[in-house]
């Protein structure tokens, strides 16, 4: 097998060379979409058009076979046992308030626990938040330890608790950690919870084989894995899907609807009110077999010596306070220029063509945790080149020295 | 009308269709002339009293509502049907299934290809048009009462 | 000023270049959509795409630009008071429940009432529904005439037990009747009524202006409006707005996180978590601002126009038994052939490529009222010709005579 | 430090960015010196003490936290602002604007065009890029304040 090539990887990506100008590091936010994914948004639109399930003609049985098949397209590339556990919502963060929202009405009573990690993003602390004090349920969080590290044997002693649900994202967005799912979510099941996958950034580091992890929900959004905007998977093992009260009442998710009582259809239409969108469903499709024509391990490489790269290049520059773990990280690098505002740091960057994010990175309470008021993030993707990682350590450097001045 | 005698009346009604109907099918034909030969194949099957069209027999995912009532011969260790629909032309399609099916054991309805059998007939276009609708939904229903 | 000019509007739509054999009448389920729409879509993801409002990096702030001017764009054509008022959804159901979910905790208490109508589409009965047997909230529905038409005088009736929510569709998805809004808005606000319009059919017929219409919610999709899927639109006046409690939970919508309690932003914000459908809002306002090119009440007289020729074959095709009223019709006709299922009639003019929709058509309740199993609906738009109403009335005559032969 | 001392340090210190400062922007600059200026014309403004920084004060819809006092001046009708910020170069561009707004009354507020007046300084592309953080937000900020 061949080396990744990531000239040829960037090559698919037509936003390089619509803004040559810039570098692009923005990718834990979003990331560019390849031309397999515009062609097939644009042929649906074009040629497909029609809406789905309900259609007594060709058109939209053309149409529903193409949805049904990006559903088992997504099924295939994450394992899953059968295409209706596979449910499109609008992104990670409407398949975890799905999921909250769900599970608050059936599995959870009052009294009863979740548990998260300092790590998660808003959409896996809020989603849950928003139900747990009206239904009495209590959230626990793990801590981290003074590497910034969850904090094992903190995680061991809340498992005792007994948490009915326990939440975690894959790889920490604010900080590219990679989480140790596979012993944690085995440790959760053991103590017997449902257990939630937050993998917004975690798919794009690692096909999710769902077969093998202990998780009984996984979640993700098309649009950082090289797909379209509005589009999200939540995955889940049927007999839990069936327990999930919808968050969402309309049409196709009921059977029969009368004025006094509607009784809900099956899945995976149940969980999917209305209209889907369903060319955002054939672009994540087509991202998912844009991507699998490349090897998983080579990505992840690569992505491993962007990150070296940069790493060494920061040796080199005085005042550089990096929060991101070097060990096990996703290919994202958080970072302070002592005494500065993270802020300052990027706006340097942007006057450079250098896009990164500063703040907190919807991940408040983990900075409030760090004491650290916000930072500046890299997230490197595959199409990211060697010569970008080392023209943006130059203009982090040209910043450092005028905010030094 | 009982049971046994729609079983009974649903083998005769198959047996006429077998023979009379489906070589007719296989002949070129103009398509107002193959729907016109669907819905009279429909009608020969007898039709599901109004009392015995209970939810429980009704299949899931047609847009017409279609019944289904499933017989086991534990002796011989086959499976029977009957079945009904409100639409004509979907209760033709399903009788060309119910032809294919009808009398089978469970290793044999494993086996069976639908999709070659409609083929045969020159009736692929209509079975992959009911993806959506009665055909399929009627199919896996048929698989699932095998399974019970 | 000039006609309406059919042919030359159909110039706008690439769909019926790609299927020329096809006579596309299911534009109730859904439109298609003009180069306009597709090319703001594909020079998005090509050019502009980067997330929106968190960037510290000018293309995420010229994303950010053009999200907002999509806002802005969308609050002109209907004419809300202010930006903030445009709240951007996955779609008409999205927005509706929404709607159920944020009221039930804050405007509804148990023992409350909520008026629909006997006209509604499943997204204005399930979404209520879900929550009202939890909350103890009782729906009241207003009742249909002989004519098929609400009862007024039991509308007035019902008012007397003072419904918190009237929520009213402004277009029978299911039979085309023009609901009369203007005034039975006014007797629910009036009645002390907070006021929802169900938009979905209804913008394709008329542009709202929401300063006339005493509406408090409009809600639509961008599908059913030559937009792209997956995207819609929730207007509230900002008072009520604020009142809702959010359905979703994540970034974006929350001001301040930590574990044990948030705050929410400021609209438009506090009801969009998470990453919004960003091309869809573009695609959404390049539809709207592609139909604002057309004049309302010459499309509207065009429609008439269509209706009028399907009226006047239909005269000459035994046994039709139509549904719809020909009197304040959006263009939707829904009719059975007598004694015929309609799944047979529209399996028979598929066979002869029209597009049409059999069934109920997301009105369970209404074909209970009616005592009938299902219908054909025929859903024009302002792209149909003339000469495909004549082919379509002759498709159906073949369809009869098959059936009855 | 009392309010009264950041107003008058405030105004000492827009006095000196007017005539300094301002004139020293408009001349061409390269990207570096202009953001060095930016940030010691930061500096000149007083900090708004720590615990001065409470939250009704903090403008929303910035990046980085900033602050901002109002004082209305009845006898004369004029407004009056002291303002602070975490970040450098916000900071910065804060205090040019304020070098624009402070002391106007409330008729020539609403008349300020700070696009083109930015647009003298050359730092219109400063200002458009901030549109989703700290300028406008402040601007919105201050015109809310007029209204209260
Ligand atoms: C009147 C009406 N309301 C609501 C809806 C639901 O719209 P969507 O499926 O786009 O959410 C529809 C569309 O089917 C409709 O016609
Ligand atoms: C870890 C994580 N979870 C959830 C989300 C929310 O995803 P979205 O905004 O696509 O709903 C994100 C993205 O910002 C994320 O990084």
């Amino acid at each position: 097998m061949s080396d990744f090539n990531a000239a040829a990887f960037r090559q698919h990506f037509p936003f390089f060379a619509a803004q040559p100008d810039w570098i692009y590091l923005d990718n834990a936010a979003t990331t560019h979409k390849p031309f397999a994914v515009l062609e097939t948004l644009d042929h649906f639109y074009r040629q497909q058009n029609s809406n789905v399930h309900r259609g007594a003609h060709k058109l939209s049985q053309m149409a529903t076979i193409l949805y049904e098949e990006a559903r088992s397209c997504i099924q295939q590339y994450v394992n899953a046992a059968e295409p209706a556990e596979i449910i499109f919502t609008s992104g990670t963060t409407a398949a975890l308030n799905q999921l909250a929202f769900g599970l608050m009405h059936t599995v959870l009573k009052p009294g009863d626990r979740i548990l998260i990690s300092a790590l998660e993003h808003h959409a896996n602390i809020v989603s849950w938040q928003l139900h747990c004090q009206r239904f009495g349920v209590i959230l626990d969080v793990i801590p981290l330890d003074s590497q910034l590290q969850l904090d094992q044997s903190a995680f061991e002693q809340l498992l005792t608790l007994h948490p009915k649900v326990v939440s975690l994202t894959q790889v920490s967005n604010a900080l590219g950690t990679v989480l140790p799912l596979a012993s944690m979510l085995q440790a959760a099941k053991a103590a017997g919870a449902i257990t939630v996958v937050d993998g917004a950034q975690g798919i794009v580091w690692d096909k999710p084989d769902l077969q093998q992890l202990a998780a009984d929900f996984y979640c993700f959004s098309g649009h950082k894995l090289y797909g379209p905007t509005g589009i999200g998977v939540l995955y889940g093992k049927r007999a839990l899907l069936e327990r999930l009260t919808p968050l969402l009442g309309g049409g196709e998710m009921i059977e029969q609807v009368s004025f006094s009582h509607s009784s809900f259809n099956h899945l995976p239409a149940r969980l999917e009110a209305g209209t889907p969108h369903i060319a955002g469903a054939l672009g994540l499709a087509a991202a998912i077999r844009f991507i699998s024509q490349f090897d998983v391990s080579q990505i992840k490489s690569y992505k491993r010596l962007l990150l070296k790269t940069f790493h060494d290049g920061l040796q080199h520059i005085p005042g550089i306070v990096v929060l991101s773990p070097w060990q096990d990280n996703a290919g994202i690098v958080t970072l302070n220029l002592q005494g500065e505002h993270s802020a300052d740091v990027a706006t340097l960057l942007n006057e450079q063509r250098i896009a990164v994010r500063a703040g907190r990175h919807c991940a408040m309470p983990l900075f409030d945790l760090m004491a650290t008021a916000g930072a500046v993030r890299f997230a490197f993707a595959p199409y990211n080149q060697i010569s970008e990682v080392e023209q943006c350590l130059k203009a982090l450097t040209q910043a450092a020295e005028i905010l030094a001045s | 009308m009982t049971m046994e005698q729609l079983l009974s009346d649903t083998a005769t009604a198959l047996a006429a269709i077998r023979q009379q109907d489906l070589p007719q099918l296989q002949q070129p034909l103009d398509w107002q002339s193959k729907y016109r030969l669907l819905m009279q194949l429909g009608k020969k099957l007898p039709a599901i009293p109004e009392k015995m069209r209970q939810n429980e027999w009704l299949v899931r995912g047609c847009e017409s509502r279609a019944w289904l009532l499933h017989y086991h011969d534990n002796t011989v260790g086959k499976h029977y049907f009957v079945l009904d629909s409100e639409a004509r032309i979907v209760k033709g399609l399903l009788a060309i299934m119910l032809s294919f099916v009808n009398g089978l054991s469970q290793q044999e309805l494993k086996q069976l290809d639908l999709q070659r059998a409609f083929d045969a007939l020159n009736l692929k276009p209509y079975l992959s048009q009911s993806r959506s609708n009665g055909l399929n939904a009627m199919l896996n229903h048929i698989r699932h009462c095998l399974n019970e």
